[in-house]
């Protein structure tokens, strides 16, 4: 995991300052003279060479400091500080929705497969992952927070901030893992085993979740692992809709302001978060799975 | 030799029809109700993509300062936005660029996935596994964000976007053909093709990468709609188009500021592209009903 | 006295077996220290239980894949370690076939080009000439040139092997190597398909190595047998000497096992005790010592050599003929 | 003898694209009590189907039982609910099947899954179904019981996992055991071993085994008597000895002429030409005339009745039905 | 396990509904985030205008933007416009607790004198020589060279505590410590910035207990919260929604002609732009009410000068009207009569892109035809800046705008037309380069004479607009909404908010 996430760094950090853009003359603004803005670059550290650059912000990074903004001159962490737990708590609400409907949907699907339930399921799910987020989530809000009054339409005081962009975020998730949970399921109901457990006398409420379920759900695992590593990096759009105090919507800011610490220090994150994901993924994977626990 | 000929004769008589691949997927197809539905509209929709100009009732680009933010009526089917243009003429000529952008950064990031994702596979060693870390990388990062990026560096722009989609979906082209190409790698008949002396170029191409057709179909399919979902994205974050183009995504994108006071400048393109990915998804979800053989006997 | 054809000697091949999460990278010895030689126009067969490397001996020698150690010589020449490149003349001589026919036959491609597949790799021949090859052999394995047009999926499984014997033929190979050609087939198709076998064999003068986990199948094609346990060969030798006559007790349990067609001959047999050992964790000594009915001290812990047994070219490799 | 199981005229069949498919076509034969009946037959003449129609094992695919009767101590399955089939299933018949790698759910300790059927069917607490289960494991000759309980199936060698499956229908003692094809997936060796363990567990517990195989080796080895299924039927049904002895269908002839016998020293095997027929396509007649070398006109036009020989031997073939009316004529 | 600690107090706090007695919290949702609390070191209104709850300078300005006295009570500028003197008021307070006096105001100037990476430095301060302490009360200012824009320096540059300035600097971003009504509560970045009410304030008042802003960047979400009551104070309004709002009657629409001078420059040193004629027959070409009309929904007024009419010493000039046929006379007398191609370039906001395609739509009518090049900010800025010398400069058109103090009209002039403000030294976009403009600019920064400044800006005004380096769109009008019970909060021409008063009924 370190040695990946050496070159991670090293990628994020030439990546970053690829992108055309003068930080200095940003922080400057546009009435700024030539003269206040090279100040400025030199404050910024941005006169040195770009090789002395990436030895010092490594030497930080290596000491736990992750750098101050250029823009804001707050030390990165904390601009992370107030904007990671919303974060965290978007996405598990999100993950949590949609990980309850998306099996409840997708396993309806499979069991009463051709018939109403499938199809209306599966046509719900569809829907789900067709829709432009921001278009839900503009939609979401002129219906619920300004018709009807129900939500706030944006921030994230109270957990009624989290209802609409969490229902807009976990909208494709949750259509995703519909689909996924159906067709897992259906492959496992053609399963040997099932036939077995049938053959014992065992009654269908006792099979599918018992029998079927569970070892469906490794390849669902899989794929929610996977967009729960994508929604911990914040979801650009549905911050800005709901103005969510969340990491994305720094990130887009600070690509806008080529604010090289923040961006580098928040891919630095998500790629850390991602491998993570990954790891816990691939634990509960061999939890459900015991033929990767057992290997020996 | 007597024998032989003895067995020859006693082989049953074939039956008569025969058999075409082409004519079992219509069967098959014309099976797939919601998705016989879709597809026939996504045909409508490349017609309109290609004839579209030709039908609009009115100049797309033309402001009519008159008829500003009209809602729809006989005269404007979906009503006017800010400048008095005809949104369904907007939509009508946007089909093309939606549609355009979507298809040519799919068939990018295929080209592109498929040539990795065959070498990947079937090489192995290093090359997968440079192949493959690389992919993990992209992987880490929101699709999106990696497409902000992209278009920061090369600025806004409708071939930009193309390139900006196209290379997020290179990774995960990449990896489902490594899949199949792994699997297919494994089965008897390349390794009797192995046997018979036959070049590395000819089992991919030959033998492997037609087994991979099916579900590359089917996720190209699907790619489709989340290529026209991202490219509307990047134009809702001022990165996709030009303003004035008729493209789906910046008309939503523009519109939005009229959602409390003419909502249809903002649901008609939002349903033109709502509508254009649920018929590509529910075809790729027939498709896969279809060109899937696990699912095939059912 | 006939010409050798194929011979092998001190053949091994090892695979590495990739590491779990929390466990190292392991070798499995699938093939380990294998002689034998085929004579031109007669059938070899391998026989034993699944996982005893028949088919990666098989393969080694079609050199599908690199063997670890030992030498394979072909028509006298030796390839074990040669290159893809210069491969290209060997995979001229020796073909294969498959075990099972769904999966052996590219589902995409019609028949025609399926057995005409060898002529485009190894040859120039125009269009015209291959469609005639290709009637020539199909009507040569029983099928007609109605057939050549269709895809494989649309045959029976009987069919199909034909197809697939059309195919390796086609090229008037010297070696053919049978992987379980027959055991997918039912008894009815699969005596169709060995008196085929045995027809061709006649008319080409073609060589077998014959790979099948029935005995009864192997006693009816072989001329000579060898029998596997464990990636070693622990008896091998003419098929008379092997079937009413058989030293290694491995190979006497192996016999008395199969079930035999016929009730009046309910016999007791010797059944033996447990599973076979992985080959990951081969047992020390005698591979065969774990289950061996008449195990001793030696065999748990020496390795027995190759001897010879009752006839010149009968080979046994136990303690028990010291 | 008194009769477990009596098949009569048992008709099955798949809807597929609205269309009906009959597989089974009338099967009948039965089992005595304490009995071994082997059923043969060619891959694809409705084996496997035959057992799951027994069991009403149809659900997930289009299956259905169209006609005829399965009668089982007396009373008829085929007008049994679901429920009511439940209450049978896994405590009165038992199955084993084929793939042992595959019938055994991978994620569920083998305790667990072993203990299903016995908490379901027999009125034991915890404590003693755990007991249970781990003498049942014995009995099936498994070396260490109390700790394979707490092992998942891939920790399992084939033969192992076979003799859990075999525990796990022995689990509550059934009077009827179907096993398809238990040993097929196995190598001759350990094949070897299972086919000793249920003749053994047969004789003790005194059970009747409906014994599904292709292999007549088995059959030999196994079974009391034997019926042989071709295209959707019996066309056979001897005693074992008088089937080997003298076999009157020529598709019996045939099949037992097709397996080479060690030590036979043929040079030519006898073989059936032709291929099976295709369920959707089959010929009129006769279905197993078109590869008949002994064929008349009438086998093409009609299919023969099913023969009483006496001394339970049936035949479907014209030739004996002919010869009869010959006889009588 | 979605809820945040804090929610059970927020919940109380937000509730949205207005059916709360006396609500005690004004609720301010702005369009971008804050980016410091630094006051000497801020560029952005929005953080400006936070600040100014909390922190206060010598001088302060009005509703109209011009400058009062604030912590001074009195102050006076030197004929030679070198010495700035100050008496400040008695009796105030920081809010750590620490007096309020010349040693404090001391610290805070030094504190921009020394150190160079602070904006306010580069603008005004490093020209200080000295800081003279007269008493507890007074101080004095010493310039080395005039510079009219100082005044206006003294509002920006806010008197922070000294014991704040002295103990840890680091702070100073984030935990602003000043004189104002209202002190500093919590700011959690990216979501709000909460400010209660300083009840030592000097200039006692009834006011509103608690305030807290959030940045919300998506105008539809800002009009919903203003409309169900989430927000007190939204600024800015969307144009698009004011119709929407107006006929609410639980809100108020403000608006207030700004000092925001929307344009397109245009680069005068480029073919065929360097003939005026081809300049002046854009702006004949461009319909400036259509425009106001359509891209501002009718709000805005005419940029008719170089700079808007709220700055000081605006001078109005003769419009260029709407007149197709004298543009395409124009067009013809320079030699473009069948028009050419032409670039016009702007950043990615939704605005923006409208303008540029009513620019676009309108240069159409004369036979230009225009492309448009809308560039992500910061690659924008690189191509502007990028260019070192005017020859190198790839710039034709650039939709933008500007925006000074009202008191501060040479940073509305020098920068934008002073030849010595060519990229990247200014914002000379247009490479506007006229020598009397620039003797005039030199000279009207070297008197504190108002009337002499008058008439030399009056001067440089016609000049300029006569010359027509850019399209004169148009000046903003700073549309805010509030609540109907919202007392006492105004906004300036610069878009600051002010909270001095403020109130909710
Ligand atoms: N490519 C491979 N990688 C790793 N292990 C392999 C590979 N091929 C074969 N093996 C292992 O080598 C051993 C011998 O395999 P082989 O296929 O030669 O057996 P076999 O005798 O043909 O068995 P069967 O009768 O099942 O076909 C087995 O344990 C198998 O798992
Ligand atoms: N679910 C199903 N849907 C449609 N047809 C089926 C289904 N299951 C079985 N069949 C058909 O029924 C016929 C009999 O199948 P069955 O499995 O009983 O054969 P079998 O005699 O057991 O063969 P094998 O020896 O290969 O196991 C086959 O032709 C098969 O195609
Ligand atoms: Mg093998
Ligand atoms: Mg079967």
């Amino acid at each position: 995991m370190i040695p990946i996430l050496f070159i991670v760094s090293i990628l994020i950090f030439f990546f970053t300052h690829l992108i055309p853009g003068d930080p200095a003359r940003l922080v400057a603004g546009k009435d700024a003279t030539l003269e206040e803005v090279n100040i400025i670059r030199a404050e910024l550290g941005l006169d040195q060479p770009i090789w002395d650059q990436y030895i010092t912000y490594m030497s930080n990074l290596f000491q736990g400091d992750l750098g101050t903004s250029l823009k804001t001159g707050l030390p990165v962490s904390e601009m992370f500080a107030d904007r990671f737990m919303p974060s965290i708590y978007l996405t598990f609400m999100s993950m949590g929705w949609a990980l309850v409907l998306g099996l409840l949907i997708g396993t309806l699907s499979a069991v009463f497969k051709n018939k109403w339930p499938d199809y209306f399921g599966m046509v719900t799910a569809v829907s789900g992952i067709s829709m432009p987020g921001f278009w839900l989530g503009l939609i979401l809000i002129q219906i619920f927070s300004v018709q009807l009054g129900w939500f706030p339409t944006g921030g994230a005081e109270s957990w009624k901030s989290y209802i609409l962009p969490s229902i807009t975020l976990g909208a494709g998730i949750m259509s995703m893992l519909a689909r996924f949970t159906r067709s897992s399921l259906l492959e496992t109901l053609r399963a040997d085993f099932i036939r077995t457990g049938r053959a014992k006398g065992l009654k269908e409420s006792v099979v599918i979740p018992k029998h079927a379920l569970r070892n469906s759900l490794i390849p669902v695992v899989t794929i929610a692992g996977l967009q729960f590593g994508f929604l911990l990096g914040g979801s650009v759009v549905v911050e800005t809709v709901f103005s969510f105090p969340g990491m994305g919507r720094l990130l887009i800011d600070s690509i806008a302001f080529r604010d090289y610490p923040v961006i580098q220090a928040e891919l630095l994150l998500f790629s850390i978060e991602f491998i993570l994901v990954n790891l816990i993924v691939d634990i509960m994977y061999s939890m459900l799975n015991p033929k990767i626990r057992y290997v020996t | 030799m007597e024998i032989i000929k003895e067995v020859n004769a006693y082989t049953p008589v074939i039956p008569k029809k025969k058999y075409s691949p082409v004519k079992e997927f219509f069967k098959n197809w014309k099976k797939q109700k919601l998705a016989f539905g879709a597809s026939i509209f996504i045909l409508l929709l490349i017609i309109v993509a290609i004839i579209g100009p030709y039908i609009a009732p009115y100049d797309p680009y033309e402001p009519d300062y008159n008829t500003t933010l009209q809602g729809p009526s006989n005269e404007h089917w979906a009503g006017t936005d800010e400048y008095g243009r005809d949104i369904f003429s907007r939509l009508l000529v946007g089909a093309r660029i939606s549609l355009g952008v979507s298809f040519l950064a799919v068939f990018l990031g295929a080209a592109g996935g498929i040539i990795l994702g065959l070498m990947s596979g079937y090489f192995g060693g290093w090359l997968d596994r440079l192949i493959m870390r690389g992919s993990d990388v992209m992987f880490a990062f929101p699709d999106l964000l990696l497409a902000i990026a992209i278009v920061a560096i090369l600025g806004p722009g409708l071939t930009n976007v193309v390139i900006a989609v196209s290379i997020f979906s290179i990774p995960s082209f990449a990896r489902l053909v490594r899949g199949s190409t792994l699997e297919g790698k494994e089965t008897v008949f390349v390794e009797a093709a192995k046997s018979m002396g036959a070049s590395h170029r000819r089992i991919m191409f030959k033998h492997i990468f037609p087994e991979t057709l099916g579900s590359l179909i089917v996720f190209i399919t699907m790619r489709i709609g989340t290529a026209i979902l991202a490219a509307s994205s990047l134009s809702f974050l001022g990165l996709g188009a030009s303003p004035e183009t008729p493209d789906w995504g910046a008309m939503l994108s523009l519109g939005r500021d009229y959602l409390g006071t003419a909502s249809h400048v903002v649901m008609m393109p939002g349903l033109a592209i709502f509508l254009t990915v649920l018929a590509f998804n529910l075809v790729g979800d027939g498709l896969r009903d279809v060109l899937d053989p696990k699912t095939k006997n059912e | 006295m006939p010409e050798t054809l194929l011979k092998i000697s001190g053949l091994k091949k090892s695979f590495t077996l990739p590491g779990g999460m929390f466990s190292k990278k392991r070798s499995l010895k699938a093939v380990h220290d294998v002689s034998f030689g085929i004579e031109q126009g007669t059938t070899y067969s391998l026989v034993g239980e699944s996982g005893c490397g028949k088919s990666t001996t098989g393969r080694l020698i079609s050199r599908l894949l690199t063997p670890s150690h030992g030498e394979i010589w072909i028509d006298g020449e030796e390839i074990s370690q040669k290159k893809e490149s210069q491969l290209k003349l060997v995979r001229k001589k020796v073909q294969m076939i498959f075990q099972d026919p769904y999966a052996s036959l590219n589902p995409r491609m019609k028949v025609r080009e399926i057995i005409a597949e060898p002529l485009v790799i190894h040859t120039k021949r125009s269009k015209a000439e291959r469609n005639h090859l290709v009637s020539e052999m199909l009507e040569v394995v029983g099928l007609t040139e109605h057939h050549a047009d269709r895809y494989a999926h649309e045959f029976s499984g009987g069919q199909r092997q034909r197809i697939g014997i059309a195919r390796a033929l086609i090229m008037k190979p010297k070696l053919i190597i049978a992987d379980e050609p027959v055991s997918a087939l039912d008894v009815s198709i699969q005596s169709q398909i060995l008196n085929l076998l045995k027809d061709l064999q006649t008319e080409f003068n073609l060589t077998y190595l014959f790979i099948s986990h029935d005995l009864s199948v192997v006693e009816h094609i072989s001329d000579n047998i060898g029998v596997m346990y464990l990636g070693t060969i622990v008896e091998s030798g003419p098929k008379d000497v092997i079937f009413s006559n058989p030293q290694h007790p491995y190979t006497k349990a192996l016999l008395s096992s199969v079930p035999v067609p016929d009730p009046r001959l309910r016999r007791e047999r010797i059944v033996l005790q447990g599973d076979l050992p992985s080959p990951v964790n081969p047992p020390s000594g005698c591979r065969f010592h774990t289950r061996c009915p008449a195990c001793m001290d030696i065999c748990r812990t020496v390795e027995p050599e190759v001897k010879k047994g009752l006839a010149d070219d009968h080979f046994v490799a136990c303690h028990l003929m010291d | 003898m008194e009769k477990l199981l009596q098949v009569n005229q048992l008709e099955t069949q798949f809807t597929k694209d609205k269309q009906k498919l009959k597989i089974l076509r009338g099967v009948s034969f039965h089992i005595n009590k304490g009995e071994v009946l082997g059923l043969v037959g060619e891959s694809g003449c409705g084996k496997s189907l035959t057992s799951l129609s027994i069991m009403k094992l149809f659900k997930g695919t289009s299956g259905e039982i169209s006609g005829g009767s399965i009668s089982f101590k007396g009373e008829d399955l085929t007008h049994k609910t679901e429920r009511e089939m439940r209450k049978i299933r896994g405590k009165q018949m038992a199955m084993i099947f084929q793939e042992p790698m595959t019938s055994l759910n991978p994620v569920m300790k083998i305790g667990e899954q072993l203990l299903e059927p016995i908490r379901l069917h027999l009125a034991l607490n915890e404590k003693q179904a755990k007991e249970h289960v781990i003498f049942i494991l014995k009995k099936v000759g498994i070396p260490r019981a109390e700790e394979i309980v707490y092992e998942f199936p891939h920790q399992l060698s084939g033969g192992m996992r076979q003799r859990i499956m075999i525990a796990m229908a022995m689990s509550c003692n059934p009077q009827l055991l179907i096993a398809d094809e238990p040993t097929t997936a196995l190598d001759v060796t350990i094949q070897a071993q299972i086919l000793e363990l249920m003749k053994q567990l047969q004789r003790e517990e005194g059970m009747s085994v409906l014994l599904i195989t292709h292999d007549l080796g088995v059959v030999a080895e196994m079974c009391d008597r034997v019926a042989v299924m071709y295209a959707g039927r019996v066309v056979e049904e001897a005693n074992v000895f008088d089937l080997f002895e003298s076999p009157q269908h020529p598709y019996t002839k045939g099949l037992i002429g097709s397996v080479p016998k060690i030590g036979q020293r043929k040079d030519k095997l006898t073989s059936i030409k032709g291929n099976v027929p295709d369920p959707g396509n089959m010929p009129k007649g006769c279905k197993f005339a078109p590869r008949c070398n002994e064929a008349m006109a009438i086998c093409l036009e009609e299919e023969p009745h099913a023969t009483d020989l006496g001394n339970g031997r049936m035949c479907s073939c014209w030739m004996i039905e002919e010869g009869r009316k010959n006889v009588y004529a | 396990g979605c809820s945040s600690k804090e929610s059970g107090t927020d919940e109380k706090e937000s509730s949205g509904s207005s059916s709360s007695p006396k609500e005690e919290e004004l609720v301010i949702a702005v369009n971008e985030n804050f980016i410091s609390m630094d006051p000497h070191n801020t560029g952005d209104t929005n953080s400006n205008s936070v600040q100014t709850a909390m922190l206060e300078g010598l001088l302060g300005s009005d509703e109209e933007g011009q400058i009062i006295p604030q912590l001074a009570e009195e102050y006076s500028v030197s004929d030679n416009a070198l010495e700035y003197s100050f008496k400040l008021r008695q009796g105030v307070t920081f809010h750590d607790g620490e007096p309020f006096n010349a040693e404090a105001v001391k610290t805070s100037f030094e504190r921009i004198m020394k150190d160079e990476s602070l904006r306010l430095n580069s603008r005004g301060f490093n020209l200080i020589t000295s800081i003279d302490v007269i008493d507890d009360y007074q101080i004095k200012v010493t310039l080395k060279e005039p510079y009219a824009g100082m005044l206006t320096r003294f509002v920006s540059a806010k008197i922070l505590s000294p014991k704040l300035i002295n103990d840890s600097s680091n702070d100073i971003g984030k935990t602003p410590v000043g004189t104002g009504p209202f002190k500093f509560v919590e700011w959690v970045q990216g979501d709000h910035l909460t400010v209660e009410r300083f009840d030592d304030y000097w200039n006692k008042a009834d006011r509103v207990k608690k305030i807290t802003y959030k940045p919300v960047p998506e105008n539809g979400s800002r009009v919903a919260m203003l409309k169900t009551g989430e927000a007190h104070v939204i600024y800015p309004a969307p144009v698009q929604n004011l119709k929407e709002l107006e006929s609410n009657s639980d809100v108020e629409i403000h608006k207030i002609p700004s000092t925001i001078a929307r344009y397109v420059s245009i680069n005068t040193m480029k073919e065929p732009y360097d003939d005026v004629r081809i300049r002046q027959a854009i702006n004949y070409a461009v319909n400036k009410e259509a425009f106001i009309s359509v891209v501002n929904s009718g709000y805005g007024l005419p940029l008719d000068s170089i700079i808007p009419s709220k700055t000081q010493f605006y001078s109005k000039q003769e419009t260029y009207d709407h007149n197709i046929e004298k543009a395409k006379e124009l067009m013809k007398e320079a030699g473009f009569e069948d028009g050419f191609n032409a670039e016009i370039w702007g950043n990615t906001n939704s605005d923006t892109l409208k303008g540029m395609q009513f620019i676009q739509q309108q240069l159409k009518e004369i036979g230009i035809t225009v492309e448009i090049k809308s560039m992500e900010e910061g690659t924008l800025s690189d191509e502007i800046y990028g260019a070192q010398t005017p020859e190198e400069a790839k710039v034709q058109m650039w939709y933008v705008s500007w925006s000074a103090y009202p008191s501060d009209t040479t940073n509305a002039t020098k920068p934008l037309f002073s030849s010595s403000s060519f990229p990247p030294d200014g914002a000379n976009t247009a490479y506007y380069k006229n020598d009397d403009v620039d003797k005039w600019i030199t000279e009207v920064n070297q008197t504190a004479d108002p009337d002499k400044q008058a008439e030399i800006y009056s001067n440089i005004q016609s000049a300029i607009y006569k010359d027509a380096p850019w399209i004169f769109l148009g000046v903003d009008e700073i549309l805010a909404g509030s609540r109907s019970n919202v007392e006492g909060v105004f906004i300036s021409p610069t878009g600051g908010i002010n909270v001095t008063d403020a109130n909710l009924k």
